[in-house]
């Protein structure tokens, strides 16, 4: 196809989800980072959960003919169309963080949701020791969120001790969080644990615990984002944050486009190492990937 | 229309009337403000929805539902305040609702519908351009529309409620003429209106109302205006100007050279304890005049004095403070706030008075209000009802009331009897005298001219933006304003 | 002689600016594969901005449209699954989707002209309704594995045209002549212009008013089925937002909220001209919160651009 | 019985009929940390409420109110981090949001006044760019690390009641005393009303109207501050849809979208309708997408109700 161009630089078209969290803000670094070694020039656009704005903006790559795409779908199957559009333009599409269910994706670069969510599960299952309640804040509207619920309920499914007394939507913002877990927060005075489906919703159960002075309660978020990990650090009720290294998932994505553009074969799939953090391993100062 | 009753919150607006109508006959309402003459019509127009009674036409009972339902019976209303669609053309609102379609197909035809609308113009007299869009229209250009918008649909029974109110004795004319010309051709005509030699040249029969019931129904040829002053108001009133003694004093007011986008090089003066007329046809530029004065449009050149110094006012706010205050001609839209209370409209314009440092003083603010619905007889006789549930004529006490409070020295009247009883007329031709008599100098706008020649000291004349001279009252006649009012056109 | 230029185009003057800016500034822009791009993704919103500019010109509002493309899209989708001929399957899936676009108008309408209900509430309470009613019939997850023909809808091209391009001109050209040519046309003006005096002038201004917000429900639905068919799926989470760019569109091609003025052209330039801004500005490469500022100061200008005429 | 208890008291007895629904079902639902922590919740949007009931009763509106939230948020917490003394990193802090509140103010009321753009736009326009501005200044990131004393704007107690709560009173207080008894409160009604007759009876209605989304623009900037000292961090995505909340509280409370006729007592009593709503469904453990679907029925119904009296 086209990657075999002789031009010196590469413009590679990318369509994040959101910008909106700080997850793809660190993946946008890690593109970036490696883009920059590479002398490739990016064009970021974000789709804001918005799927007919992502196809919108994947045409408009095509439009200009870039070398190549990234995308971090909005809905795995239902932008298969945009990823259609692309390979009829011979530009090679690449996925990361989502993976695409239709069309012809060179490689996906990602962690696993649902695994994310399991490790989670078991991080509280084994902290309240088989026994006791939990409460989910939920953004049940996106697929990978949906994936970590799933993967959470998994989990917790293997204890029967453990029982979920709520799941609500805190629309993955900090503010909205904030309001839900105070609600749950009084219809459930006996509260054990909380599982934030990102760090904003971890974070804003935080700031609920906090603010209601409700001790022995055990918050997992997901990302360590900074200030997710500074609280854990600090002994807060926050205390374990699944990780992906979105920055690593970035970094990876680019070298797996330059590894084509060098004409070499990729893997279909490459996995990003998924983990779990705690105080005892932050404080280690584990270093970040 | 048998045994009509009409409750509204707190007032029974028709209280069993029963009114009958003979084919080809103009039968006249009358009767104060609030007396129920618009509220019967907009019944049998099926506008308004009746509590009780029954309307038969032909013998036959009808009901008469919705707007539709009334036009399908041949029933058509000249509304008191206009109903028209401003972004509309004249055309356009005249044929609203029964557009003519191209033959065999659902799409409009414009240019039969121009023909119509213009034909139905020229009817009346009046040649303007009828794909103007209404907003662009003066008042009584806008009367002229909704005239013909009533004629355009053919009706049998044809109501008029106050058509000339913002109309000069030239289009006044022509209406009647039409008037007569409807009859002729079988159209029987109810026709409304405050003033009352009008009802003379034109009704077959009256139909009295006072408080929501009917007087007497009596033959208009046996009838005289005193009589008719008697039935509406219960009492009699031997004069229809008040002659209240007072001597005009020292220049107030001194206009020069004022021009406008539509008044061109205007000089005029002013005196305290004086009532200066302006009159002129409809277009004039009497309006535009007053509301340079008042600030409330901009003024290109010329220069306006009060009391010997400069004012430039850029704003009505800007008038108010100098002491100018303005009674505009079209109330709804451009005086009052129709969901605010009597209360709030009456002192919207000078809270100064009822301020206390930052606050209100509502107690005072609430005598000062009774005080004009007392003086004004404001009916209800209530400063918390809402504007929009008053009729007409009491609107128009409300406004008044409101520039009274103010106590400006320079007090502009805007065509302040359009719409208003006799009674309530004599009253306000009193308070204007007593404006002056008190020191304040007072201008009047009016296309009743025997209401000028009967009120004022000097009548100024307009036409076509320009003033074409003044007269002293004692020179003033009919013949002579409509010289002037006419010489340019 | 700019100002008697803007006095002739207005609106139209600045969406000529701004093809020539982007022309300019972009080599990819008059590609003719991205004027089709840019043409196909304005169809969507600009389909359900026709229907807008009606509701708008009555002096309404109708902030549901964009749950409705999610809860049509879903219908539809979910319609289309069900196991008979794929003939049958779409007939009941374009039906669901529009039933429930006139609906949604009717329950507008009703409320508006019943119970008299300022339109701005009803509508929305129905844009959380089906919202809502869109994530509970699907449970979060998208429909997916549709027949491949249904993606012919919104994927097909004749004479290649995309199809839902030449769907959005066939709109704007039925109402255009409905607008200027037809009683129910005039109508819609004078019940924007003086509810009341339309009122008296025997015309039936709640069933004016039933009559737009179900054309607004129901072109909405189009709206949601297409994009449907383009995402080959039925996404609860699509049209977020689409009421406010909507919106938008009609005001900045000079169709006034007060009701009474405006026009379907102008909307339809409006919705080119912020469609051309957004695949303008993603050609250049302005990152996406650079954007945001863009679009809302470019809004503004255009109406103001437009006030300046006046 | 019904009808007349409803003609006294009308959205006041929905309330009632609410939080007695609540109380049944919940067990929850009256003690007394629920409901400090609903009035907590309320308070954020409720002060912004406020602010629009002024905006609304002039017949404007203002959608810029929940990215003023993120925008002030964001620019308070920024200031915060000035490397000065606390007292005047919070000077500082309060300063820069509340001035960015009483810009926003400024620049709409400029555009509607001085170019007489249609205040839905101009707010629309605004609330995009704030947003925008928010994310750009933050590259998208919450600003965080914040001296723990600022917690206490949001986070402190009074005699056991929150500080918001308070805050939100007062300000209740002071805009009903402000309507009710003050010039500038009756300009408010009167512009509503009939703008050219405020103006013809002398009143500088360019003025009225600066000032009311001038106070909007900084009753949001005070929720914004507010919300960020609760989250003790500012988030660029704070504030999202607070809008429609808003403006939804506001008529349900019985004020006129079209300008003129409304209270500040009644947007209270709005408020606490809609906050009390979303906690019981919250309490009740109600599904988040039902949760959409009870609350759009429930804002058309209690609107209805209070059709229903008049
Ligand atoms: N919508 C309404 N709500 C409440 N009261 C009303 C309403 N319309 C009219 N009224 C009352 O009904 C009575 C009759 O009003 P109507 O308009 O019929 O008087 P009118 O005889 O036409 O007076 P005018 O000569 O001033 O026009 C008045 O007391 C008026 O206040
Ligand atoms: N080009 C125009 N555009 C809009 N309005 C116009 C135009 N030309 C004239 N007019 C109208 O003509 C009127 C000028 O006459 P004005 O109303 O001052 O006269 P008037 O003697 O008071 O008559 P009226 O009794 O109709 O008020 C303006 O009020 C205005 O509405
Ligand atoms: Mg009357
Ligand atoms: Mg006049």
């Amino acid at each position: 196809g086209r990657s075999s161009s002789q031009k010196p630089t590469k413009t590679i078209g990318v369509s994040l989800l959101t910008r909106g969290h700080i997850f793809y803000r660190d993946l946008e670094e890690g593109l970036k980072a490696e883009a920059a070694k590479n002398h490739y020039e990016l064009i970021i656009t974000a789709a804001e959960f918005d799927l007919g704005k992502q196809i919108s903006q994947i045409e408009d790559f095509v439009a200009r003919k870039v070398d190549a795409i990234i995308v971090c779908p909005v809905d795995s199957k239902g932008v298969g169309p945009g990823i259609k559009e692309a390979n009829d333009a011979g530009i090679p599409v690449f996925t990361a963080d989502i993976a695409a269910q239709e069309g012809t994706v060179l490689s996906h670069i990602a962690s696993d949701n649902v695994a994310g969510g399991r490790l989670a599960g078991e991080y509280i299952a084994k902290a309240l020791n088989g026994k006791g309640t939990v409460a989910i804040i939920n953004q049940p509207v996106i697929t990978s969120v949906l994936d970590r619920v799933q993967g959470f309920r998994e989990a917790i499914a293997k204890y029967p001790g453990i029982t979920v007394v709520a799941d609500v939507n805190g629309q993955g913002v900090r503010d909205k969080a904030l309001e839900a877990s105070s609600d749950i927060l009084q219809s459930n005075p006996k509260l054990n644990a909380i599982f934030g489906i990102n760090d904003d919703s971890a974070l804003g159960a935080l700031d609920a615990v906090q603010q209601f002075n409700r001790s022995g309660i055990v918050i997992v978020g997901y990302d360590a984002t900074p200030p997710a990990a500074d609280a854990i650090r600090k002994g807060t009720a926050l205390k374990a944050d699944v990780v992906q290294y979105p920055k690593q998932i970035g970094v990876t994505t680019i070298r797996m486009i330059a590894k084509h553009f060098a004409g070499e074969t990729v893997p279909a799939v490459v996995p990003v190492e998924v983990g779990i953090v705690d105080q005892a391993t932050l404080l280690k100062d584990q270093p970040r990937p | 229309m048998e045994g009509i009753i009409k409750q509204y919150p707190g007032v029974r607006a028709l209280d069993g009337v029963s009114f009958d109508l003979l084919p080809a006959e103009v039968h006249a309402l009358v009767g104060e403000n609030g007396a129920g003459k618009s509220t019967l019509m907009k019944i049998l127009a099926g506008a308004v929805a009746k509590d009780a009674g029954s309307i038969q036409l032909d013998g036959r009972d009808v009901q008469l539902a919705s707007p539709a339902a009334a036009q399908e019976q041949g029933i058509g209303i000249i509304y008191q305040d206009f109903r028209l669609v401003p972004e509309l053309t004249a055309a356009e609102n005249i044929l609203l609702g029964h557009e003519p379609l191209r033959p065999g197909t659902p799409f409009l035809d414009a240019a039969t519908g121009a023909t119509i609308a213009r034909e139905l113009l020229e009817r009346l007299g009046e040649s303007f351009e009828v794909r103007t869009p209404v907003r662009d229209l003066t008042t009584a250009q806008r009367q002229m529309v909704e005239i013909a918008k009533a004629l355009s649909r053919r009706v049998r029974i044809l109501v008029m409620d106050e058509p000339t109110a913002p109309l000069t004795d030239r289009e006044t004319e022509h209406l009647f003429h039409v008037i007569r010309t409807l009859k002729a051709d079988g159209v029987s005509i109810i026709y409304i209106s405050h003033r009352l030699e009008e009802i003379f040249q034109v009704a077959d029969r009256i139909t009295v109302l006072r408080d929501g019931a009917v007087v007497t129904t009596c033959p208009a040829a046996g009838a005289t205006t005193a009589d008719l002053i008697r039935w509406m108001v219960g009492r009699t009133m031997d004069q229809e100007f008040p002659s209240i003694p007072r001597t005009p004093g020292d220049e107030i007011l001194r206009i020069e050279h004022l021009t406008t986008i539509r008044v061109r090089d205007v000089n005029l003066t002013l005196h305290r304890g004086e009532i200066l007329g302006i009159a002129g046809l409809v277009g004039a530029g009497r309006s535009d005049l007053a509301r340079a004065i008042f600030g409330a449009d901009p003024v290109e050149s010329g220069s306006i004095l009060l009391d010997g110094k400069h004012i430039a006012p850029t704003s009505p706010q800007d008038a108010i403070r100098s002491g100018i205050g303005l009674l505009t001609e079209d109330r709804n839209n451009q005086g009052l706030f129709l969901q605010r209370t009597v209360r709030e409209n009456i002192t919207i314009a000078d809270l100064g008075q009822v301020r206390r440092g930052f606050i209100l003083d509502l107690k005072k603010e609430d005598a000062a209000a009774d005080t004009f619905v007392h003086s004004l007889r404001i009916r209800p006789a209530n400063r918390e009802a809402g504007v929009e549930t008053l009729s007409g004529g009491n609107r128009q006490k409300v406004v008044l009331a409101r520039w009274l409070y103010t106590q400006a020295r320079v007090l502009i009247f805007d065509e302040p009897t359009v719409g208003i009883d006799v009674g309530v007329k004599y009253e306000i031709y009193v308070l204007m005298n007593e404006l002056a008599r008190d020191g304040a100098g007072v201008i009047m706008i009016s296309s009743d001219l025997p209401e000028l020649l009967g009120v004022c000291d000097r009548i100024a004349v307009m036409c076509d933006g320009r003033i074409t001279g003044t007269l002293p009252r004692a020179d003033a006649t009919r013949e002579r304003v409509m010289a002037l009012a006419t010489a340019f056109a | 002689m700019i100002s008697s230029l803007l006095k002739r185009f207005g609106i139209g003057l600045a969406l000529i600016l701004e093809l020539v800016l982007f022309g300019i500034l972009s080599p990819y822009f008059f590609t003719p594969d991205n004027l089709l791009n840019v043409s196909l993704q304005i169809s969507i919103t600009a389909i359900i901005a026709a229907g807008m500019t009606l509701v708008i010109l009555t002096g309404g509002i109708d902030l549901s449209v964009g749950s409705i493309v999610a809860c049509a899209g879903v219908l539809s989708t979910m319609a289309l699954k069900v196991d008979v001929s794929f003939a049958l399957a779409l007939t009941f899936a374009l039906a669901a989707g529009l039933l429930l676009g006139a609906v949604s108008g009717g329950v507008a309408g009703l409320f508006i002209t019943r119970f008299n209900i300022t339109p701005f509430i009803v509508t929305l309470a129905l844009m959380t309704v089906w919202r809502g009613s869109a994530f509970v019939l699907t449970e979060g997850r998208p429909v997916w594995e549709l027949p491949d023909a249904f993606a012919l809808l919104g994927g097909g091209r004749i004479l290649g045209i995309p199809a839902p391009t030449i769907i959005m001109v066939l709109v704007f050209a039925v109402v255009h002549v409905i607008l200027t040519y037809t009683r129910f046309g005039r109508y819609v003006y004078a019940v924007g212009g003086n509810a009341e005096a339309a009122r008296l002038a025997g015309i039936n201004t709640k069933r004016v008013l039933f009559q737009v917000y179900i054309v607004s429900g129901m072109l909405s639905a189009v709206s949601g089925i297409l994009l449907a068919s383009r995402m080959n799926s039925g996404q609860p989470n699509a049209g977020l937002m689409y009421e406010l760019d909507v919106i938008a569109a009609v005001v900045v091609g000079g169709t006034s909220l007060t009701g009474g003025r405006g026009t379907v052209i102008g909307t339809l330039i409006g919705s080119i001209l912020i469609g051309v801004l957004r695949n303008g500005l993603n050609l250049l490469n302005v990152g996406s919160y650079v954007q945001q500022i863009i679009v809302g100061a470019v809004i503004l200008l255009a109406v103001l651009l437009d006030r300046l005429r006046a």
